[in-house]
């Protein structure tokens, strides 16, 4: 086990070394920069204002120089937040976000899988149907549909929620509940095609010629096999919700680091944005991690190994 | 001779009700209520869409300042917008734009995924475990991250939307391909067109392409309203496709924001954004019980 | 929002994160916005005209020749640290934003300082180049001009003339460089009459009254929280529900809709700024004088207006907006498409072409500039037959894309920096750094000059005048709009006036319960 | 006494194409300490017979019509869904075919045993694991205790069903359904199984419903025997009477059609032999006995005589070939697992005759086969055709011994591209060989080929899925000839079909042998079937061969332990006639 996660970690380290190169060099080719602002600079304060921040120089330089930097851990200063660095921003906007994705995940988990069980028992029910053809309209609902629309409802007709904000608790419902809808969706989907699939299997028979109860059954026999898609999706899902909650980020007014993200490539904050993207690069390599490790664990048969 | 040949000729005229596999799937899709009625659907939003726009008498960018704002009527069937341009021919125009982002983005990774996943799983070992390493180093990309960066940076430009798109989407087609190639691989019927001598061509195309083709439309299926999706995305961001043009996404944004004040902006997009999307994820998993041999035992 | 009116705190939207506090470097008007409240300038504004009124200066005396001006600090004019406000932490802070090592932006604005050019570009030392201010003691300090300069007291009310907390400069060696952590709560120093009290990245920036100010007796607020919110969609849904006393962001589209149910909460407000389109000069079509003519004739600049902005901005029929520093230019754009016709006509049949090629206008991403040019683009269409093709970019690259004069018609704005019509005529000079369009005019280069150089106002004027009247006959550009500011304002806000420039200082407003306010 | 007594049973299956009548009015009785064989072909009813006992069948589609099942008193059919839960795994257990997907395998072994005893003893934890272990040593599980914790997969097949077993007994039920337990096992295995299920009768004083299609098996452990045919008992008796004495055509068709290793055919009688079934209009099916059955048999019996085939060339030699696997998995670093399939041996096959290779499960039987084909590439060794080597060969040559030599594999269902009419499969062959310039000669040429497998050009057009099992295996061999080989691998082409259908191929095969000059690899792992067809056997175990000879030779006097063994595992209902 241990030398199965140190060849991961190895692996994952030309994949950053990649993911850093192409961020670095894609957005140093794309046009404007940092300093670029409607009321134009003189060029020569340009000039000194690049030499400021050492990007005068030749492009191959700035980057050995970044790499250096980074492997000492510092990840430079943001251009578009001056006076901070980017670590210090992603170690402020991260837990945000990171909070922001566990309650999105509990809603999702919590709504998501006893739908999808239920649908699982009740096949080709009324039950079935409705559950999911709503979790099928959750899905195609897009965030910044629903976000505005629950704001809409909660806040300015029924005044019971905050709109915006990410200041107390009452705040974090709104946006977890829009972000947490979409995947409760595709939670509930794929608990019905796991327990479905499960629930044909041939031990699941065995268990009921043992006289086990419904509940027994699936309980005990085929939860555990069901919820292994489940499993495998959460992984690539909370990196999804960490990284992909900007919208909701946007909308919701939540400084997060998918906000940070999107502002720092709109301002050409190029640390920013190399910063972020390693950080995700590095949150998926080690979320994908512990799936497979708790995968293997739940599935005796990999456990050996 | 000739005599025997006509009496085959006509035996086989006469042997009536082979079914193909494509046949029973179709039959097993027609049967299917929901997915029948998806398919129906989106053929008719397609057909909308496609042609509809040529054929309204009014333009999706022709502007009427002094009736912006309109409620659905009869002049205008789902009202205006903020610079009176009529929201129908809008919706139409936009569903063009969506779908075809839709489906060409979808082909893009369809033909890198298949091709990448099929080269994969037909060569096996050391290759395939070297290109499968390629494909999981490229999963922990950030992707959606670098669809913003590269959109951000380079400007909107379709080609580019579609690179970016597919870009993100073959992955997953690949290791459903090689999936399945691998399994197909060492189906006996694969070993016995080895045994017979079949070329490699051969096995690939006429005997692995065909039998692969089931999954991969259902994923394909379901790859469409993913792209719509993530094109919508886009479109919130200021991302999305050139003025006076739009998108269901862009519409949808625009929408969204006049929400209280002019709800048709929003309705109409979103319902047939929605439904689309309905459908084509009830189409795919239509198809996954109609193209899955597992599922004609029930 | 009663709470808050309680603890008197202003809740701010800002529509974007500053990007510097610094008031050296600081270059958005949410920094401006921001910094108002944490440092004060030798003279402050007027809340209702922005005359200028005694700030840390309590009285000036001007020399006749309007090049001297000797200010008298006042002695109870503290840092907010305790120390005191003095002149030489004036001229340290001269001596800091012209620094070439800092890299300011802005330091030109101090170029006026006579011999500041001298030290901020060809690096002569500061006491060798002789700039013109001066420490005469400990509360007096003497300042001295290239030019007559009318309009230098309003000047001053920019945060390029700010006076920084020397020691605490020292302290983060923010002397000669960007990026120090000075500009932190806790260790930013100012003299305004607030102090920063929190600062969360994307979230909010919190300033505290503060009770060293001299004039702590005059501010109401017990604080201002600033929400630093880019999506407008937000910020609109933000203060409906309450959550803020105060946006400046409103989507045209809802102009209607709040003046027909919120006539108490939306306030038009007119706004030193110019919106306008700019031509490229040295590409086909608009190389010809005539067509740029022909597109600033067939642009109803009333229709957009009343039909598209729907702010109460008044069409732009001149450059310069009307009233700018006492200045107000004779219309000359006018709406006229017949003869717009005609011109386009004579110029295709003189090149032999059927119409007119296809071309692209240009406009960074956002919902209002997209309307406009949709709107613009049917005008052109109709009346001129001109086929456009509408490209929006993101902000970085639009800016690139115009700084690379890579466009053949583009989206432009001009927001004063000062009240006066120089502000605003000066970027049309040969080779500007905002001209970007290629034109170029050796008299007009000349008038400005002359106009620089003239303390006499009617003869200043009469320069502009024909200044303007270069423009309307050459037309490098299209106006179509002057600026007003729409506001959503919660009617507790008090002491908060419309003025030209759009600067509203914090120590004279109030929230009180309003009975309208329901 | 009879405490299960089924009467009039009817369990229907309604579907979309029609309704199958899968049990058809059947009754049966089971007595106190009696084991009872129901046998029957795939498809006779009498799985569904024993999950309609349970209640275990999916309804819908499954209705039970009519009838009753009486058990102490109670009718199963009408019983409450709780009440028939406290009879299942407590009074009734069942045990299934397949061990490996019938156990959890998110579950320890302990787990399952144990849990019967916590559903309907409550039992504390401990208590319950303390009596599954007891039964799991009871079973044949040695150290029960240390392996209790391991799962499923860590257990061999044979382990695994003892494990089924233990499940079944641990709650000391009155009755066991066994649905097929040994018929996924080696012949070794399964009489290891069976002498189990034989002791604990005794001591647990159960009473055993024993489902299988292997006449063999049920001889072997059966007091009574019930036939099923298409949903109904065609005939139930003592075990002794039937085999000696069957009365039902079909029975008679069935002991007939089993090649036995005293076969005395030497084509094979099959079913239809004996009988001839008409369907009513009314979906009812009377079956008739066929006349003059003991001419029939005479003239399969005097096949046998001039079978005898005289010493030829060698064909293929398999010069020591070893085949090794190597299981690596990822693309750096991890561990490399080596599997040696097959160990160097040494084979010669003769022209035109056939060449038995029997061993169990894992023994490397199959990869012979594949080497010899080059399918898989011999780690080491040769294989010489008419005496050249075929390694040595550059590929576009080895196309000239595709031509020559052909594989049938074991599953009809997976061997042929369902993409795919049948004129396409047969004629693909033709086209990459070039065999025949022109389609038309091509397609004569593929119909005279089905009509020689027993098919029809009328199935030119259709597709596999449209054939039943034997069908589909005849399109097979049809594919192999299609390119006019003189060799083929036969591996484990008939294991997987009822007896029935099993003799019918074995004929087909003896046929094209004797018209076509073929030479026969015939794999297998049924003894039985290997003696038939073969001239000379080759025994392997563990990637070697450990006996090679005359088939004859071997079958009566084999010289190694293990064959012997192997032999004698052959349940075989003849070594209790002849008791």
């Amino acid at each position: 086990m241990v030398k199965f996660i140190l060849v991961r970690i190895l692996q994952a380290i030309p994949t950053l070394f990649l993911i850093a190169t192409l961020t670095f060099f894609m957005t140093r080719m794309a046009p404007g920069g940092p300093f670029d602002s409607e009321k134009n600079i003189p060029d020569e304060i340009k000039e000194k204002l690049e030499a400021h921040f050492g990007l005068d120089k030749p492009l191959h330089e700035q980057f050995i120089l970044y790499i250096n930097n980074l492997l000492q851990g510092d990840l430079g200063p943001s251009f578009k937040y001056m006076g901070w660095d980017v670590s210090e921003l992603i170690a402020k906007a991260f837990p945000v976000s990171a909070q922001l994705g566990i309650l999105s995940l509990c809603i999702a988990l919590l709504m998501g899988l006893p739908a999808g069980i239920i649908a699982a028992l009740r096949k080709n029910s009324s039950y079935d149907y409705f559950l999911m053809i709503s979790a099928m309209l959750g899905i195609c609902l897009p965030t910044f549909v629903l976000g505005p629309l629950l704001i809409l409802i909660f806040s300015s007709w029924l005044g019971w929620l905050p709109p915006l904000g990410w200041y107390s608790f009452s705040d974090m419902i709104l946006p977890s509940l829009t972000l947490g809808l979409f995947y409760a969706a595709y939670i509930a989907r794929l608990t019905r095609a796991g327990m479905l699939e499960t629930l044909n299997q041939d031990y699941i028979r065995t268990a009921r010629a043992k006289g086990a109860s419904p509940i027994r059954v699936v309980l005990c026999h085929a939860l555990k096999g069901g919820l292994l898609p489940v499993v495998t999706f959460l992984g690539p899902a909370f990196a999804g919700l960490i990284s992909g909650s900007f919208i909701i980020e946007s909308i919701f007014f939540i400084p997060g680091l998918g906000r940070f993200f999107v502002t720092a490539a709109f301002n050409r904050d190029y640390t920013m944005v190399l910063g972020t993207v390693l950080f995700y690069a590095c949150l998926i390599i080690i979320l994908n991690l512990v799936v497979d490790i708790i995968q293997a664990s739940l599935d005796p048969k990999s456990r050996g190994r | 001779m000739s005599i025997e040949n006509t009496k085959v000729q006509n035996l086989i005229s006469s042997s009536t009700k082979s079914s193909s596999l494509w046949r029973d799937a179709w039959i097993r899709l027609r049967a299917n209520r929901l997915a029948a009625l998806s398919l129906f659907f989106f053929v008719l939003v397609s057909i909308l869409t496609i042609i509809g726009p040529e054929i309204i008498s009014t333009s999706y960018d022709e502007q009427d300042l002094n009736n912006t704002f309109a409620a659905p009527g009869s002049t205008h069937l789902f009202g205006t917008d903020n610079l009176g341009r009529d929201l129908f021919a809008r919706v139409l125009h936009g569903g063009r734009i969506s779908l075809a982002v839709g489906f060409l983005a979808t082909a893009v990774s369809l033909i890198i995924g298949v091709a990448y996943g099929m080269t994969s799983g037909y060569l096996g070992g050391k290759m395939d475990a070297l290109m499968m390493r390629i494909v999981d180093i490229l999963y922990s990309l950030p992707f959606t991250i670098f669809v913003i960066l590269l959109m951000v940076l380079f400007g909107r430009n379709f080609v580019l939307l579609f690179i970016a798109i597919g870009a993100v989407e073959w992955l997953t087609m690949a290791r459903i391909t090689r999936g399945q190639t691998l399994s197909l691989k060492q189906a006996e019927f694969i070993e016995s067109a080895r045994a017979l001598g079949y070329s490699h061509k051969r096995i690939l195309f006429r005997h692995i392409l065909p039998n692969l083709i089931g999954p991969v439309i259902v994923y394909a299926t379901l790859t469409v309203p993913a792209v719509m999706l993530l094109e919508a995305v886009l479109s919130f961001l200021g991302l999305g496709v050139q003025a006076p043009m739009s998108s269901w996404g862009s519409l949808i944004k625009e929408g969204s924001e006049k929400m209280d004040i002019a709800p048709w902006l929003i309705f109409f997009p979103g319902l047939f954004f929605s439904l689309t999307l309905l459908a084509l994820n009830f189409l795919g998993d239509g198809l996954r019980d109609a193209l899955d041999p597992k599922s004609a035992k029930d | 929002m009663e709470k808050a009116i309680d603890e008197k705190i202003l809740h701010f939207g800002l529509g974007s994160e500053p990007q510097y506090l610094d008031p050296h470097l600081a270059n958005s008007v949410s920094a401006h916005n921001v910094i108002i409240a944490l440092i004060e300038g030798l003279v402050s504004e007027d809340p209702e005209t922005l005359k200028p009124i005694p700030g840390v200066a309590e009285k000036w005396e001007v020399s006749e020749d309007g090049l001297v001006y000797t200010f008298h600090l006042r002695k109870n004019a503290k840092w907010s640290n305790g120390d005191p406000v003095t002149a030489q932490d004036f001229v340290f802070s001269y001596k800091r934003i012209l620094n070439p090592e800092l890299a300011s932006q802005y330091a030109s604005m101090l170029h006026g300082l006579k011999n500041a050019r001298k030290y901020h570009e060809e690096g002569i030392p500061w006491d060798e180049a002789k700039v013109g201010a001066i420490a005469i003691d400990k509360h007096t300090l003497q300042l001295t001009l290239e030019n007559p300069t009318p309009y230098f007291l309003e000047l001053l009310n920019h945060y390029s003339w700010f006076p920084a907390h020397p020691p605490t400069i020292k302290k983060f060696d923010a002397f000669g460089k960007q990026g120090t952590a000075w500009t932190r709560p806790g260790n930013y120093i100012g003299n305004g009459p607030f102090v920063l009290s929190d600062h969360k990245v994307n979230s909010v920036i919190e300033v505290k009254k503060n009770p060293l100010y001299w004039d702590s007796n005059t501010v109401s607020l017990e604080g201002i929280r600033f929400y630093p919110i880019e999506s407008a969609d937000t910020e609109e849904r933000a203060f409906r529900s309450g959550f803020l006393h105060l946006t400046q962001t409103v989507s045209p589209d809802r102009i209607d809709f709040l003046k027909t149910n919120h006539p108490n909460l939306i306030h038009f407000e007119s706004y030193l700024g110019t919106y306008f389109y700019r031509f490229n000069v040295e590409e086909p079509p608009f190389d010809d004088v005539r067509v740029r003519l022909a597109f600033n004739l067939a642009t109803d600049r009333q229709a957009i207006v009343e039909k598209v902005t729907k702010g109460g901005q008044l069409p732009a029929l001149c450059f310069t907006p009307p009233g700018t520093g006492g200045f107000s230019p004779t219309s000359r754009f006018r709406f006229d498409p017949q003869k717009a016709q005609s011109l386009i006509q004579e110029y295709l049949e003189e090149k032999g072409l059927k119409s007119l090629p296809k071309i692209e206008l240009k406009y960074n991403t956002s919902e209002g500039h997209k309307k406009v040019a949709e709107a613009l683009q049917g005008m052109w269409k109709s009346h001129l037959g001109a086929e456009i093709q509408l490209l929006n970019m993101e902000w970085k690259v639009f800016l690139s894309t115009i700084a690379k004069r890579d466009f053949s018609l583009a989206r432009a704005g001009w927001i004063g920096d000062y009240v006066d019509a120089n502000t605003f005529l000066h970027m049309w000079r040969t080779g500007d750094g905002h001209n970007n369009t290629g034109w170029s005019n050796s008299r007009y280069d000349e008038l400005l000059e002359l106009a620089a150089q003239e303390s006499d106002t009617k003869k200043r004027f009469s320069y502009f005048e024909e200044c303007e009247k270069l423009i309307a006959e050459n037309a490098p550009i299209l106006p179509i709009y002057f600026y007003v500011h729409v506001t959503l304002r919660s009617p507790t806000v008090k002491g908060w006036y419309p003025t030209l420039l759009d600067h509203h200082p914090y120590k004279y407003v109030r929230l009180e319960k309003s009975e309208e306010n329901n | 006494m009879n405490f299960l007594e089924i009467k009039n049973l009817k369990t229907f299956f309604h579907t979309r194409s029609g309704t199958v009548r899968a049990v058809d009015d059947i009754s049966l009785t089971i007595r106190k300490g009696e084991i009872v064989g129901i046998v029957g072909e795939s498809g006779s009813g009498k799985s569904v017979t024993c999950h309609t006992m349970l209640g275990l069948l999916p309804q819908p589609p499954a209705r039970i019509e009519g009838g009753s099942i009486h058990f102490h008193g109670d009718d199963l059919v009408n019983l409450p869904h709780s009440a028939l839960r406290a009879i299942r795994g407590k009074r009734i257990s069942m045990v299934f075919q397949d061990p490996m997907s019938c156990l959890n395998p998110f579950m320890t072994i302990l787990e399952q045993v144990a849990e019967p005893l916590i559903i309907h003893d409550n039992l504390s934890l401990e208590e319950a694991e303390k009596q599954a272990i007891e039964m799991m040593e009871k079973v044949g599980i040695r150290d029960a205790e240390k392996r209790a914790r391991s799962y499923p997969h860590e257990f061999s097949g044979g382990m695994r069903q003892r494990v089924m077993i233990a499940m079944a007994l641990v709650t000391k039920p009155d009755l066991l359904l066994a649905d097929e337990p040994t018929t996924a096992l080696d012949v070794t295995v399964q009489a290891r199984i069976l002498k189990i299920l034989r002791s604990l009768r005794e001591e647990l004083d159960v009473s055993v419903l024993f489902i299988t299609h292997d006449l063999g098996v049920v001889a072997e452990i059966a007091d009574r025997i019930v036939v099923m045919y298409r949903g109904k008992v065609v005939e139930q008796g003592e075990v002794k009477e039937i085999f000696s004495n069957p009365k039902h055509p079909y029975v008679k068709g069935l002991l007939a059609c089993r090649p036995t290793l005293d076969c005395k055919y030497g084509t094979l009688p099959t079913v239809d032999d004996f009988l001839e079934t008409i369907e009513h209009e009314n979906g009812a099916i009377e079956i008739r006995e066929k006349k003059n059955i003991e001419n029939t048999l005479q003239k399969l019996v005097e096949t046998k005589k001039n079978s005898e085939k005289e010493q030829s060339d060698p064909l293929v030699e398999v010069q020591n070939l070893t085949v090794r696997f190597r299981s690596s998995k990822g693309f750096i670093g991890e561990k490399t697992e080596d599997v040696l399939a097959v160990d160097g041996i040494d084979l010669t096959i003769q022209k035109g005759k056939t060449l038995g290779l029997v061993g169990e499960s894992g023994c490397g039987k199959t990869s012979t086969g594949r080497a010899i084909l080059h399918l898989i590439r011999p780690t080491s060794g040769e294989i010489l055709y008419e005496g050249k080597s075929l390694g040595k060969l550059p590929a576009e040559n080895l196309i000239e011994y595709r031509k020559k030599m052909q594989i049938i594999f074991q599953d009809p269902y997976a061997s042929l591209n369902p993409r795919l009419t049948i004129e396409q499969t047969l004629t693909e062959p033709m086209q990459v060989h070039n065999i025949d310039n022109n389609n038309s000669s091509r397609r004569e040429r593929v119909v005279s080929i089905l009509e020689e497998v027993g098919l029809s050009s009328d199935h030119l057009l259709r597709y596999p899925h449209e054939f039943s099992g034997g069908q589909r295996q005849r399109i097979c061999v049809a594919r192999a000839l299609a390119v006019e080989p003189e060799f083929i691998v036969c591996d484990e082409c008939v294991s997987a079909m009822d007896v029935s259908i099993q003799a019918q191929v074995l004929n087909l095969l003896q046929e094209l042998q004797r018209k076509r000059q073929l030479t026969y690899l015939f794999i297998s792992h049924d003894l039985s079937v290997v003696k038939f067809i073969s001239d000379d056997v080759a025994v392997m175990q563990a990637g070697k061969i450990i006996e090679f000879g005359k088939a004859s030779d071997v079958y009566t006097h084999p010289k190694e332990n293990y064959t012997r063994d192997l032999i004698d595992a052959i349940p075989s209902p003849y070594n209790l006639v002849k008791d």
